[in-house]
This record gives C-alpha cells, structure tokens and sequence, in this order.
C-alpha cells in the first residue's frame, strides 16, 4: 500500500514514513469502527484524524460502501460527512405498534345504544333521552371509530344533523340491520333489564321507542 | 520477633486507615514471608501482627475495635498453637483455626486478583463501543375501543329505566298531581252543595292541552276517590261513560 | 398467497396467516438493522417480536455473526441477548467516544467481584470475604451503576437479600455470560469459591464473635 505513496506527501508528514500504513481491510474496518461509535456524521477529514498516518479513508469508505450495499445498514453521505443508517426500507422495524384495548365508556355505550336505536337522532334528541349533555367528544369518538356517521338533515327548524349507525356498527355488533336490536321487553326477559315499574304509574314502560310525551299519553290512556 | 521483623512493622504502622480492616492488614503482613499463602506461617503472622498493634499503641494511633478484637483472637490462637494440645479442651484445635485463617486470606488475596483481571478487561466505553448513532423505536400505541352487545343493551335499558321515573322529575309542569288536585278540591268542595261533574272542577289552563288535560282529569278523579273514601262527598255516575259527579257530603 | 386461506384463519391470525416469512437473507437484513439502532443488547425474544410473523431471528443471528466476524464492528452475546459493538482491538480509534468513568474505590471493585464470583451472595458474605464491613455507599455505587442487583432472599435465618450481577455488568466487561469470568474455573477447583465455616469455638471468647458464626452458618447451608 505505502508504494503509491508519492515521495512528496512523505516529505510533508514525517510519520508517515516511519510506520507503514494498515492494509486497506485494517483500514475498512477501522472506518467501519469509527463510523458506528460515532454519534455524528464523519467527514473525511476527521477520520484521517483519527487514523494512523498513511490512511486513505476515502477509499475505505468506497470499499466499505459496497460492502454494506443492500445490507441492513447503508452507508449514507450527510453533507461532506459520512453515516452508517439502518436501511429505509426497514423503518417498520423501528415502530412498535401496542395495541391497547379500552372499554368503551358508558357515556359513549349509552349514547350508541340512543343512536342505534332511535336513528335518525339529532344531538338534541340524544340529550333529551340521556338526560344529559353529550360531549362533543363522545361522538367524535364514536364517529372516528367509525360506529356512527351523519346522516340526513332533519327538516325542522335549525336543520340540527342526525347521526345514523354504520355497517360497520352492524358487523361489529353482528347485526343485520338495526331493526334487529332486542325491544326492551325482550331486554327484560333475557333480564338485562332491571324491573322498576315507577310507582303507581302504569306498567307498559315496554313500549317501544316513541318520543317521551307519546309514552306518557299512553300510559294515561292505559290508566 | 528479630529485627526484620520490626523494621517491617515500622515500615507499615505509617498509616493504618491504610487497610481495609484486619483481614487486609494480615494479608499485607504475609507478604513479607514471601511464601505461597498455603505455606504460610501463622504463627509468625499472628506475631508480626501483634507487634504491629503493639507498635499502633506505642505510637498512640487510635486503633479500631476490629483490629483489637483480632489481635486478641490471634493471641488466643498463638496459645494455642504454642502449647501442646490439651485433651479435655473442646472445640477445634490450634491447626484447624490456623489453617481457617490462611483460608481467608488466600480467598481474600484471590478476590483481588480477580478484580484486577476483570477490571483488566475490555470496557464498554472504554476499549469497545457502542452504537453512537441510536434509531430509538418509536412506540406509537393505537387504542382500540371494545363494546359488546350486551353493553349496548345494557346501556339502552339503563337509560329506559331512568325514563320510566321521568314524569316524576323532569315533567311536572305537564302532570297535575293528586296531591295538587285534593289540594285543590279540599278548598272547592265546601261549594259544591250539588251534583257537578268532576270534570268542572279541573284546573284552569289544564283543560285545552290534551295531555294536561288527560293528567289532570285522572288526578281529580283520583282525587275525589281519595275525598270519597274519607267520607266527605258522594259520587256517582249514571251509566258507562256517562259524566262522573261529585257533592258534599253532610255530616 | 392468499388462496389457502381458510375463512377461519384469516379471521383469527391474519399476520400468520396472511403473510408467508420473509427469506433468510433478509430476515439477516432485519436483525442487522435492529441491533444496529439499538444500543442495548436485544433479547432474540423482542427481535421477534419487532419482525414479522413467522421470522427465526435465531437463526438469523448465526448468519449474522458469521457475517461479521473480524470486521471493525463485531456481534456479541451478552446473556441472551445480543448487541453490536465495536472491535475491542479498534479502541484505540475512538478516543473521542471514550466515557470518562468514574474511578471504582479499592472496595467497590473487590465488592463487584465478589458479587460476581460469589454470586448470589449476602452482605454478610462479602463482609466475611473482605473481613470489613461493607458501607453502604459501596453498595449504592454499584447498584446505581446496574452492575448489582438485588436477587432472591437466602432461605435462611432473617431471609437476608441477596446481590447478583446485571446484564449490563456482563455488557460493560464484554462478557456472554457470569461463567465467562476470568479464571472462574481455577478459583472453583482452588476450592476459593466454597463457603468454608470458620471452626467454631467451644465457648463465646467475646460476643463479636456470635454474629460472624450466623453469617457462617448462612454460608454452611449454601455449601
């Protein structure tokens, strides 16, 4: 190796002959050591710095770039200096995806149920049923799971949106249609339904899901 | 105890917070028999040891309570190594303590070899690297939300048990009560001297809107079945359906 | 590929299932690239938990190492997980990455050792070998350094804790495993490993005496 050293350099750098430089493959590795201790780029400069006298890590790089290619790991050029990275293709293995599974929350199972179940619904009509506020982020966190969607404006003052279930509602649900969801008498029967009557009041709480003043006219009717 | 033997006491009473403890103090002792520590004499070591400690005293170095409590330990051994063995002693004999304590030493004097030679090695850090560059993997967590069925059931019927108490908290402006209507009627009654029908004596603004008018109409008859039943008016109705009338009753 | 998917399957397991193992050459790729970002030694368990399904890092692993032999950056094992590291014979090169390590006291050191050649070893132990009680601050050293960890509780009189050596004790001297300890085997057959109880004597001469003769007995029922 130190044959092509011209005479010149070696008037220039005194060291240089008194040591013979490290064969080439010393050298790749030395380079290849350098490169991926180092917590920066390299330059080319700066690993001659490091090197024995004599070194020429400009071609360890060229040998050592081929060495690397399609491998793993590249060798990459950052500005004039250099850097071992992991090859780009293989950036999936730097991500961990966990995957957590949370219950949803009973403001959220409540206000699906109303939604499944009285559809089209606008927010109002969800408050009123629920007897209490629906956050906001309840039902983006329903519509971002894609349970519940917009559905038609309604034709009333206002003209509030609705929200409709999803097919993807169904198929998480295993439902055919949401015509399918149990009625609350079946509800009680399968006993999911705690039986309250309310005092003195008639016992058709069973009546299927008309809005709030049908129910009660229907309960004096039946009284 | 000869000369040498003195000279090297002095030569190590410099410093005695020098030593890690007795044990170090014998060890660095030994060294000066040259022997291999299987070899060793414990005897001379018991006795150079106590010199030193003599020598500590003489010198006033204040001594800690390990190193005294050895130093009578091995004056105790000395005896016993020096005498001949009495028959009725119990207990291990002057060689067993002996070669006990030449043990300790030898482990102890290993232990540190062995620490030089592990500290001798290549360090990570120091002699080998790691990867200076670190691609940290990127934790993303993707939350998944879970409900069954029955959780949106269960959630319905929850919300539809609540309904069923509605009218008691939610909708009293639309419910005349029986309480409002005995309430109300106790007050007319004294007036009603002749048959009138029950529905005259509905409250006003309750008889247009049909709910009103259905809730108020169910309490006053409910009402004047409560007055009825305590004896202060008569009822009566003169056929299905026909109008229900009310009068008080005289005592 | 995904003809023979059973319906069933593909709904149980779709990663298995869905995607056959990628070839050998290129789970060597994924591995390499793993050990590459990475800094600390990676456990061949979470190497497979990083690459798809299917993958034998395992094997992968022997490749690799083949791979790397005598090259400026070299694999190695440390306990059951593997890293990459700089060639020791390179370290003269990286002046510039050397960390300035706190120096061990005189009894830290001889304490690590003790830990790692007695291991797993009492307090008391260590206090027997060294003859010296050992300071507390010795011991916080080492632990904060992980190089010393707490093990199991000694089954014995007063369950006293226990100290062994960490993974990152074996990463630091380079070691694959605590059986790799220089001279480990001589020190055994020297018999200096042993727990030997010092002779008890027939009666108290002073009562320091009677805590040294629990600390032996502790060592007895090792041995």
């Amino acid at each position: 190796m130190s044959e092509d050293q011209t005479p010149e350099n070696a008037g220039e750098q005194p060291e240089e002959s008194l040591f013979e430089a490290p064969p080439m493959g010393e050298q790749e590795r030395m380079v290849e050591a350098i490169l991926f201790a180092s917590a920066e780029p390299v330059t080319v400069k700066e690993l001659a710095g490091r090197m024995p006298h004599g070194c020429d890590p400009a071609e360890a790089l060229v040998h050592l770039r081929k060495r690397y290619e399609g491998r793993g790991v590249t060798l990459i050029k950052v500005g004039d200096a250099w850097a071992m990275r992991t090859a780009p293709d293989l950036g999936f293995l730097m991500q961990k995806e966990t995957v957590e599974t949370r219950k949803l929350s009973r403001a959220a199972v409540e206000t699906l149920a109303i939604v499944a179940y009285h559809q089209p619904v606008t927010r109002a009509e969800i408050e009123e049923i629920r007897g209490v506020s629906v956050s906001r982020g309840t039902v983006d966190q329903l519509i971002e799971l894609e349970w519940i969607r917009f559905g038609r404006r309604r034709m009333t003052p206002g003209r509030p949106v609705t929200f409709v279930v999803t097919q993807d509602f169904l198929d998480h649900f295993g439902l055919e249609s949401a015509r399918d969801l149990p009625g609350l008498k079946e509800l009680r029967s399968a006993g999911l339904l705690e039986s309250r009557p309310a005092p003195s009041l008639a016992s058709d709480e069973d009546s299927e899901d008309g809005d709030e003043d049908e129910n009660q006219s229907e309960m004096f009717d039946e009284a | 105890m000869d000369v040498s033997d003195r000279l090297a006491a002095e030569a190590l009473i410099v410093d005695v917070d020098g030593f890690e403890g007795p044990l170090d103090l014998l060890l660095t002792l030994s060294r000066t028999q040259k022997v291999d520590l299987r070899q060793i004499s414990v005897l001379a070591l018991a006795e150079q040891y106590l010199a030193f400690i003599d020598k500590a005293r003489d010198l006033r170095l204040e001594l800690a309570a390990d190193y005294l409590v050895m130093a009578a330990w091995l004056a105790f051994l000395k005896s016993r190594l020096l005498l001949p063995p009495d028959p009725s002693e119990e207990g291990p004999s002057g060689e067993e303590l002996a070669a006990h304590l030449a043990f300790q030493l030898e482990r102890l004097s290993a232990m540190r070899d062995h620490a030089a030679k592990l500290m001798a090695r290549d360090q990570l850090g120091r002699d080998f690297f790691a990867r200076g560059i670190t691609e940290d993997v990127t934790r993303t967590r993707r939350v998944t939300y879970t409900a069954t069925l029955l959780d949106l059931m269960q959630g319905y019927a929850r919300i539809r048990t609540k309904d069923e108490f509605r009218p008691f908290v939610m909708d009293r402006d639309r419910v005349f009560t029986m309480e409002e209507a005995l309430g109300r009627m106790r007050g007319l009654i004294g007036f009603a001297g002749e048959w009138t029908d029950i529905l005259s004596y509905l409250p006003e603004g309750w008889e247009m809107d049909p709910v009103k008018r259905r809730s108020a109409t169910a309490s006053t008859f409910a009402a004047s079945l409560e007055l009825a039943k305590e004896g202060k008016i008569e009822l009566r109705q003169g056929d299905v359906f026909a109008p229900i009338q009310i009068r008080k009753k005289d005592r």
